[in-house]
């Protein structure tokens, strides 16, 4: 009875081959001792590469997709895209964590452990078919993800952010699956091209306020993973409290993650209810738009001015969804593999900076960077800037992007309102920029850098990424645009 | 001899230059050579573009065009007319003065202000020769960086508000006017300015779009009442930081009303060409009164930049008027000229200006008007440099100053009288709070201890100031050269705005 | 007879009752977290009934799962409620306040 | 009205009721214990929906263990419970405010008077299956992969919850018989050769300090 | 025959040269050799400027009107620099050069122990360059051009001894009031521009032949209609009027004294001041066209006649008599100029070029010997010590004073008869002015000769003071280090070589020049208007005006007021305080010169300063600055650190939002569904 169809493990490769390699690194790491731990660091990096380079291999063609297990599991543009940055933004956490992690106690198997289930269950959250896979997809990642977050046990800020995290994120959960069973009995199945394609869309059945009921349920629940207002709150906090490490792996790769999940809820199951969902979303955005704006200006803590940060461009990204074709979803995503990328240099700074005993989260502490180390501090000015959408920065560009997306969808006021709010953000990037360039520095010794060359390497070019993105974004704009093309109609 | 690429080529040079500085300017000496060396060969290579232009062949020359998105049909496209060739031949000039005049001053990080400068210079070219509306937007406001950290690094003491009240003020002010461009790409599909030209728009759009880049670019001039960064930023700013904030990022606003506001929407640009020209009026006269009563040099220098800057949109709107209202093409002509070499000479006579108050700021280190006094009798080289900005400040024929304000005048006139009448009032207000500095300052007797042991010009400060004094007495003398490498332009500007869009 | 309008009316009242557990017990991490168990029980108790009348099997697979994860998830949580117990010798929500702002 | 009907009233008041106790109880092992009341009833209320499996999955995975490792939490933290309660009537009327504005919102959203369906046949008898056998045909075929997944999930549930919880504790005693048996008497017993003099006073035998364990 | 190019560039660019060499290179040519240079250079010009007045009044050469390069072209437009050569520039030229010539020599001696010799010589060969510039041009711009340039180099000449506070200020009120009548000037251009198409003097006189010129109107204000003419020509009257200094813009040229003498007697006496109304005639194309216009100008011209010349007789510095003196002899020729007199005006204009020049320098060679004393109630009794002096300053008075048969006479009386023919709109004003002021002329002229030259020494000589040169700025007033003495030559040359001019140039000059259509094309006159055509049916040759005048008024009225101020200042000098205290409202309304000056202080300075200061903290830093840029910015600032409670920290808050978000989202839909149903 058991319908197995072996080309399905194919189609899945890269995935399988994730979670074989994490578990000979969960037995090697066993096995070793703490001293050789950077066996499992560079097996952890070679089997993201190898995996990324399997998501590569597979890419499937303009408009194409093959799903699996049943319509479990596809594999498609959009899918393949941000796979790719998922994996990448994750081999950065690991790149840029090591010599923090080892001189905070934490440079242990779990850390990498955990973020490689993590990185599958973004994997499967984004190429995820059924809402089942959806949700165990998000659970894999979520699950992980407090674990992290608490990870460093003998810092109370951390079990307090874990804390946080845990209990919003199952309240979280509870209502995205309030929101499926519901979908699931508007339509009777759970498979998301199913429910695009059966679910009863004229006004006035009473299925299409069932829907619309659900929908209401599924958009709390993807807002809470992107952290738009107002289910923003325990960003905030989990950004600050959560070991930098961590911080920066939710606010990148997760959130690309997250951007899969709202994608295959609202466009590939309820693509039908899009005047819905865009009028919520808008509300989101704007509401994020605001609260992110406003609140970062009020911080002294770069990290946690940096999650307000995150909750505004989040809100910009979900002006992308608004447009609701595929030009604006492929904004959305341009957007936000161009704030992954931005944020993951801003949390790489902080980590370069930090020593033992010394966490660098303060805007402060980033005071005469240039005195004491022009080329970081540089490299800082340019995330800072970018972040703000100055150009020629990559961060324009994205916005760019978006901004065009709701202009063409007729939203000009949208388009006011986040450009407006936009000057609100400038000022608080600004600042760092201030203190780095302007004040005087609190400490007048060159900059200690931190041993690890991989780092320092990799951190300069993910800033000059930004830069060099600045100029050539075309390829990734094309890639994006590529993604979506058609991809509602996929190969079964 | 032709090059290939030039404008390509006077872009990236600084650029590159800027990063080869910081590589290898750890020397202050090295730096300082490295920077003037590529900045002269960037003034070097702009020069071609003057001798090589055909004023015979309409339209764009020196054309360059590569494929940048093309999803977005947005292109890396270059190409310069007249107006764009004499703006970017005052960019390289004012730069290369600027890095030499500011060997003395800069004492700490002269790398990195090399670097900044140079790359503010690259990104001004580019504003000036980018004929694509997203590449023009990249450069426009990419400029603002490097000028935030001038201000920022190596300003005065309210450096950081003014630096932060100058990138967010005209922050503000393009973000609207990025609007109005995404809005004409969906209108068009493209990004070429061209393309913006030939769009067809209704009254209400353009009227939208009208003020969107009117917010971008009175920002930018500045125009009144949205000029009060510059007073600020201005006076916090190191000397080179003011000299090209006012010789050539000033220029970028005007140039911006030329490439899009007329042209892409000339209908809506008529109907409230009264309040650009009333506005343009305020800030001559109103500023003219504000800035008789400052007291420190650089905040007086800046008001009456404003108030020159004045003259210049009032010359181009009163262009728009006279060709659309009096059908009146050679008056418009001759406004949009005026406006024109207004602008270029506020960038040499501004820019001396305030290299003098940076030769008197080196020695004293305040720029307050009462700790002067009498400098002629220590510095007579000096004083006499200043006299004669002085008087090209005020528009004394003979120098650049007079001949835009005079075109300006005369073309006012065919509009209204009473415009001329009030545009004219500069002649008074202008002389008057420029010499009451200059009576402060220059003349008198030696005002204090310190005055007297001020030393006068030393050679580098001489060739800065020496040039300056040539570019300003050889315009006022003879500018037909500069008119005519501008003409064609101008009149292919006029021969659009007489054609309705909607 | 008991209709489907019966069961997803106990879902939503357990559901509601859920909620107000969040908003009265301000203070007991333990009892949000119990909150939270009965909300995923209002789910389930939804997907059975739509199982249930749609004749479809796969909502109450999904029940399984939520059922596996949920357990999971337990562990999890009750594991960092214990770490935070050990650092702040505490869970009362009113004093889990270092991170605001 | 049938007899399963009067059931489902019953077992859904002894739910709701449950519930209203979970939320409202002093003690959080009453409250856990409530709740444990609250699974029980609702899987009768599932077994009126023939979901005979998951009635008794849910008795045996969540009374069984996971309300037990609550209770096990709950008694391990001993807390003290007076602050816990604090605000509690303030909180009182707000939630309930809120509770049924909801409600309210659900429930008309929902449109439960349109949704009067009367139940089709047991689905799993009409395939000629049990309950059991019914879903785990659903289980094994078309949901295979989430059910690897949620294997999946379980382990990570168990490589987070171990470093989390698990502490290696300084100044613990512990007996390590590998190095017991590894031990080299020579190690531990010098014999001294000592002149026949009768000493002034009693030494104590000279005893090396024990080492680490590990060497 | 036509003028030959080069000669006129050579002519107009020698003094550039000289300034240039006199200028920029001062230390390598050092102080004797940037005098010969500016010399040279000036005499080359003077020497040439002849030579063209030759040849255009015998030499039979036609007007020269080229361009010499176009300034700027825009279409159609064409702005040119080039020469239009005529009489009337001739006449100019002459008198340019000449007294340019005489100054530059005079100045050898006058500033001979000054530090800025040779930048004083470079400043007046610059400002001979621009004075040529200004007559030579042939077009508005270049017009405008020397006009500021003129300008420029009165300003930074008057400033020359820029330590004195005085000095400083004054120059700053010399250009700015200047610029007032700049800024009419410049309309004037602009309105010229527009109604004829051009700058150029022979195509906008050409267009003013056309009958329409004189009678399009202009609304620019609504509902009134004005003749463009006229409103061109009061444009470029009130540019005049700052030149020439006419009431009210007069207030620059006393304070302009601050200047060395030599300038004085150049720029604020015989040249510069007199560019207005050498602008005047060379407009009476336009002029004539509008009768408000010149009416405008009489009245003007009238005024500053008699009301400047009213404060010349109570002030007490040598040279600001003169400098008053000078006023309402600028008033007299812009009355000839209303009039429609136009050669009149600069029959005028040339004489008292000559005249003038010789009192300046007289006043300077007196100021030298008096070691830089100006105030005249320290002298007396010079006659004795300076006889050159005093007899060409005789010369000169009387001259001025319009004494039969000196220049002065000749020129003036034609004035004053040709304002009498005149019927336009305030001529009876102006010829009573005309006539006051010859009384008034009189009046201060012998008044300063007697106080200066006549009566007791009103100075004492400390001898014992040593021969410190330098020192004298230090001493007590009226106390000398030594005796008065006479001037070196180079100082008393000119001023015979200027008294010779004064005294005869009218015998051979007055018949051609103001009946004779001497100036041809040069100045066009409305029959109807052609006063001087009357008053030239009764002249019957020089000599028989002479006789003529004895018996008309100006004469009788002149004589008298040279019978008062004897009577007071050299008879009876005790009664001029009397006079001074019966007349005490009267006394302070002229010492304080109409209290005009304190009116400007207050009303524009002071009142500008107030008005910037308002609109500065008001306007920029109130209003722009605090409510809207940094107001919105503490207002977001405000906000941010206000709301920041909201993220309160607790686990409940957080939930709560999440929950409220929800309902609210659901509250929406159920909106929505409910409305829409």
């Amino acid at each position: 009875m058991i319908e197995f169809n072996p080309n399905d493990l194919l189609v899945m490769l890269p995935e399988l081959f994730l979670l074989g390699a994490t578990c000979v690194i969960l037995l090697i790491d066993l096995f070793i001792k703490p001293s050789q731990r950077d066996v499992t660091h560079w097996l952890a990096l070679l089997a993201l590469v190898i995996a990324g380079a399997l998501v590569w291999r597979d890419a499937p063609g303009v408009g194409e997709g093959v799903s699996a297990f049943n319509g479990m599991f596809l594999r498609d543009g959009v899918a393949t895209v941000l796979k790719l940055f998922v994996l990448l933004t994750t081999g950065l956490v690991f790149v840029y964590s090591r010599d923090y992690l080892r001189d905070r106690k934490l440079f242990i198997g779990e850390f990498y452990l955990l973020l490689l289930f993590a990185t599958i269950g973004m994997m499967l959250l984004v190429s995820a078919g059924n809402l089942v896979t959806v949700y165990l997809g998000f659970e894999l990642l979520t699950l992980s993800s407090y674990a992290l977050v608490a990870l460093n046990r003998d810092s109370a800020l951390s079990s307090e952010a874990a804390i946080k995290y845990f209990v919003l994120g199952a309240l979280a959960s509870g209502l995205l699956l309030y929101g499926m069973s519901m979908i699931y009995g508007a339509t009777g199945t759970l498979d998301l091209a199913n429910i695009h394609a059966i679910a009863d869309f004229s006004v006035g059945s009473p299925h299409r306020t069932l829907l619309a009921f659900g929908l209401v349920f599924l958009v709390v629940g993807a807002a809470f993973k992107l952290g738009a207002a107002p289910f923003h709150m325990w960003l905030p906090d989990v950004y600050q409290g959560a070991p930098t490490a961590i911080t920066l792996f939710i606010g990148s790769a997760s959130k690309l993650a997250a951007f899969g999940m709202t994608y295959r809820l609202l466009e590939g199951a309820l693509g039908g209810m899009r005047a819905d969902w865009t009028l919520m979303l808008s509300v989101l955005a704007v509401l994020s738009l605001a609260v992110g704006n406003v609140f970062a200006i009020a911080q002294s803590n770069l990290k946690r001015m940096l999650a307000y940060s995150t909750i505004s461009h989040i809100g910009f990204l979900l002006l992308g969804f608004v447009n609701g074709t595929p030009a604006g979803f492929a904004a959305a995503m341009f957007y936000m593999i161009c704030y992954a990328l931005m944020a993951t240099v801003a949390f790489g700074m902080i980590m370069l900076l930090a020593r033992a005993g010394f966490e660098a989260e303060e805007i402060d502490d980033f005071k005469g960077l240039n005195q004491r180390n022009p080329w970081y501090a540089g490299i800082m000015a340019i995330t800072m800037f970018s972040l703000a959408g100055v150009p020629p920065l990559f961060g324009f560009f994205a916005k760019l992007m978006v901004l065009k997306a709701v202009i063409d969808a007729g939203q000009l006021w949208l388009a006011i309102v986040a450009i407006v709010f936009a000057i609100i953000g400038l000022y608080y990037y600004l600042r760092v920029v201030k203190v780095m360039y302007f004040d005087a520095p609190l400490d007048d010794k060159p900059l200690l850098l931190p041993a690890d060359h991989a780092f320092r390497w990799t951190l300069s070019l993910n800033g000059l990424a930004l830069l060099a993105l600045g100029v050539a974004w075309s390829p990734l704009l094309e890639l994006c645009n590529r993604a979506f093309a058609v991809a509602t109609d996929i190969a079964r | 001899m032709p090059v290939s690429h030039l404008l390509s080529l006077l872009i990236w040079l600084p650029i590159l230059g800027a990063a080869a500085v910081l590589a290898f300017g750890r020397n202050p000496t090295i730096a300082r050579w490295l920077s003037l060396a590529v900045a002269l060969a960037t003034f070097v290579l702009s020069i071609p573009l003057w001798t090589g232009y055909q004023p015979a062949v309409p339209g764009m020359q020196f054309l360059e065009n590569i494929a940048w998105i093309p999803s977005l049909k947005a292109n890396y496209a270059l190409g310069v007319d007249g107006i764009s060739i004499a703006l970017i031949v005052l960019t390289a000039f004012t730069s290369t003065l600027v890095l030499l005049g500011s060997w003395g001053p800069i004492k700490n990080r002269v790398a990195q202000y090399m670097a900044a400068m140079l790359v503010l210079e690259g990104f001004l070219i580019g504003v000036f020769a980018a004929t694509d509306a997203l590449l023009f937007y990249v450069f426009f406001e990419a400029m603002l960086i490097p000028m935030f950290i001038i201000i920022g690094v190596w300003g005065g003491p309210r450096r950081v508000y003014a630096t932060l009240k100058f990138f967010i003020y005209t922050f503000v002010g393009s973000i609207f006017m990025l609007i109005a461009l995404i809005y004409l790409h969906m209108k068009t599909g493209e990004f070429s300015l061209a393309a913006f030209a030939q769009a067809s728009l209704s009254a209400r759009e353009q009227a939208w779009l009208f003020f969107a880049f009117l917010m971008g670019f009175a920002i930018k001039v500045p125009m009144w009442p949205v000029h009060t960064w510059l007073p600020d930023a201005h006076v916090e700013a190191p000397t080179g930081g003011s000299v090209i904030l006012a010789a050539i990022m000033l220029k970028v606003g005007v140039y911006g009303f030329i490439r899009f506001s007329l042209p892409i929407t000339p209908d809506a640009s008529q109907e409230y060409a009264w309040l650009v020209i009333a506005v343009s009026l305020i800030a001559i006269i109103y500023i003219g009164y504000v800035a008789l009563v400052q007291e420190d040099m650089k905040k007086l220098i800046a008001y009456s930049s404003v108030a020159h800057m004045g003259f210049v949109t009032l010359g181009i709107f009163i262009a728009l008027a006279l060709v659309r209202v009096h059908g009146n093409p050679l008056g418009a002509r001759l406004g949009l000229q005026g406006a024109m070499v207004q602008m270029i000479s506020h960038g040499f006579v501004s820019a001396a200006m305030f290299t003098c108050i940076g030769v008197m700021y080196d020695r004293l280190h305040t720029r307050l008007i009462k700790d002067y006094g009498g400098l002629v009798n220590v510095m007579p080289w000096f004083a006499t440099f200043m006299v004669l900005f002085a008087m090209a400040n005020c528009g004394l024929p003979g120098t650049s100053g007079f001949v835009g304000e005079f075109m300006v005048i005369l073309a006012a006139f065919q509009d209204n009288p009473l415009i001329a009448l009030a545009a004219a009032f500069t002649l008074i207000i202008g002389a008057a709070y420029t010499l009451w500095l200059i009576k402060r300052v220059i003349f008198g007797d030696v005002g204090n201890d310190k005055v007297a042991k001020m030393q006068d010009l030393d050679v580098r400060e001489w060739i800065v100031l020496g040039a300056f004094a040539i570019a300003v007495l050889a315009i006022g003398i003879y500018p037909k050269p500069l008119t005519d490498l501008m003409e064609p332009a101008v009149l292919h500007l006029v021969q659009q705005l007489g054609l309705a869009k909607a | 007879m008991i209709t489907l309008a019966h069961f997803l009316t106990l879902g939503a009242i357990l559901f509601c009752v859920a909620i107000a557990g969040i908003f009265i017990n301000r203070k007991n991490v333990i009892t949000l977290l119990m909150a939270i168990e009965l909300m995923l029980l209002a789910v389930n108790t939804n997907f059975i009934a739509f199982s249930r009348y749609l004749g479809d099997p796969a909502g109450q697979v999904f029940v399984f799962f939520i059922l596996t994860v949920a357990a999971a998830e337990s562990a999890i949580g009750l594991a960092i409620l214990v770490v935070l117990f050990r650092n702040r010798a505490t869970i009362n929500v009113a004093e889990l306040d270092s991170l605001k702002g | 009205m049938t007899f399963q009907l009067i059931c489902f009233y019953a077992f859904a008041a002894i739910t709701v009721g449950a519930a209203l106790a979970v939320i409202s109880v002093r003690s959080p092992v009453h409250a856990v214990l409530c709740l444990v009341l609250t699974f029980f009833s609702t899987a009768c209320i599932w077994l009126l929906a023939d979901a005979e499996f998951l009635a008794i999955a849910l008795v045996l995975v969540y009374v069984g263990a996971v309300m037990v490792l609550f209770l096990f939490v709950v008694m391990m933290l001993d807390l003290d419970l007076d602050p816990l309660r604090e605000g509690f009537v303030r909180a009182l009327p707000v939630g309930l405010a809120v509770a049924f504005l909801m409600l309210f919102e659900m429930l008309s959203l929902i449109g439960v008077r349109a949704l009067k369906l009367a139940p089709i046949g047991d689905p799993a008898a009409a395939a000629g299956m049990s309950n059991t056998e019914w879903l785990a045909n659903a289980l094994f075929s078309k949901f295979l992969l989430p059910f690897e997944v949620a294997a999946l999930i379980l382990t990570v549930a168990i490589v987070a919850a171990i470093p989390l919880a698990l502490r290696p504790r300084v100044g613990v005693k512990i007996q390590h018989p590998a190095n017991q048996v590894r031990v080299d008497p020579r190690d531990r017993v010098r014999i001294i050769k000592m002149a026949a003099e009768k000493p002034a006073m009693l030494d104590a035998p000279v005893v090396a300090k024990p080492e680490s364990p590990t060497s | 025959m036509l003028l030959s190019k080069t000669i006129l560039l050579v002519i107009v660019l020698a003094p550039l040269v000289g300034t240039l060499i006199a200028g920029l290179f001062r230390h390598q040519v050092g102080r004797s050799g940037a005098a010969a240079a500016a010399i040279a250079s000036v005499a080359l010009s003077c020497v040439l400027s002849f030579y063209v007045f030759y040849q255009l009044v015998w030499g039979g050469a036609g007007t020269f009107n080229h361009d010499v390069y176009t300034w700027l072209e825009v279409g159609r437009f064409g702005a040119h620099i080039g020469f239009m050569v005529d009489r009337l520039t001739a006449i100019m030229m002459v008198v340019v050069t000449f007294v340019s010539l005489m100054v530059h020599i005079y100045t050898i001696g006058y500033m001979a122990d000054d530090p800025g010799y040779q930048r004083f010589f470079s400043y007046i060969a610059l400002f001979t360059f621009s004075m040529l510039l200004l007559v030579m041009a042939n077009n508005f711009l270049q017009l405008f051009i020397g006009w500021e340039a003129v300008g420029l180099m009165s300003y930074l000449l008057i400033g020359f001894w820029f330590k004195r506070p005085t000095a400083t200020f004054a120059m700053l009120k010399a250009f700015i009031v200047n610029r007032v009548g700049d800024f009419g000037f410049i309309l004037g251009i602009a309105g010229v521009l527009y109604w004829f198409g051009s700058l150029d003097y022979a195509q906008v006189f050409v267009g003013a032949l056309d009958p329409a010129a004189a009678t399009k109107t202009v609304e620019i204000f609504a509902g009134h209609p004005w003749h463009i003419t006229t409103v061109i020509c009061v444009c470029l009257f009130v540019g005049a009027m700052g030149k020439s200094a006419q009431v009210p813009l007069h207030v620059w040229l006393p304070d302009s004294m601050e200047g060395p003498t030599p300038i004085s007697a150049l720029i604020h006496a015989a040249t510069m001041v007199t560019a207005g109304i050498f602008m005047v005639a060379r407009m009476s194309p336009l002029f004539e066209l509008s009768e408000a216009a010149l009416a405008f100008v009489l009245v003007i011209g009238a005024t500053t006649a008699l009301f400047t010349g009213l404060i010349g007789i109570v002030q007490n510095d040598i040279k600001r008599v003169i400098a008053y003196s000078t006023l309402s002899q600028l008033g007299y020729m812009t009355v000839a100029l209303g009039a429609s007199a136009y050669a009149g005006g600069i029959y005028h204009l040339m004489t008292h070029a000559f005249f003038k020049a010789l009192l300046f320098l007289g006043a300077g060679s007196v100021i030298v010997a008096m070691h830089h004393e100006q105030d005249m109630r320290y002298m007396g009794g010079l006659k004795k010590y300076m006889p050159i002096t005093w007899i060409t300053m005789w010369l000169g008075s009387l001259a001025l004073a319009g004494a039969p048969g000196f220049a002065g006479f000749f020129s003036k009386d034609a004035i004053i008869e040709a304002v009498g023919e005149s019927h336009r709109f305030g001529s009876g004003y102006a010829y009573f002015c005309v006539l006051a002021g010859v009384f008034v002329t009189a009046l201060y002229s012998f008044r300063l000769l007697y106080m200066t030259f006549h009566g007791k020494e009103r100075f004492v000589v400390d001898a014992h003071h040593g021969h410190d040169h330098d020192d004298h700025g230090h001493r007590a007033p009226g106390h000398l280090a030594h005796a008065p003495h006479e001037s070196p030559w180079v100082i008393t040359v000119p001023l015979i070589a200027l008294a010779i001019p004064s005294v005869l140039i009218g015998w051979s000059t007055i018949a051609p020049m103001l009946y004779g259509g001497w100036f041809g094309g040069a100045i066009r006159v409305g029959e109807a208007n052609n006063v001087l055509a009357e008053v030239g049916h009764d002249f019957h040759g020089p000599l028989a005006m002479v006789l003529h005048s004895f018996t008309q008024a100006p004469f009788l009225i002149a004589l008298a007021g040279f019978a008062v101020a004897t009577y007071i200042w050299l008879l009876n000098p005790g009664i001029a305080d009397k006079a001074k205290n019966a007349m005490r409202p009267v006394y302070n309304l002229l010492a304080h010169k109409y209290w005009i000056d304190e009116l400007y202080q207050a009303v524009f300075a002071r009142g500008g300063i107030m008005l910037g200061r308002g609109l500065w903290k008001g306007g920029d830093a109130g209003l722009i600055d605090g409510l809207v840029v940094n107001g919105s910015a503490a207002v977001v600032e405000r906000t941010a650190a206000t709301v920041r409670w909201l993220q309160s920290g607790y686990l409940y808050h957080y939930a709560f939002a999440m929950i409220l978000g929800l309902i609210a989202l659901l509250g929406g839909l159920w909106w929505v569904v409910h409305a829409a149903l």
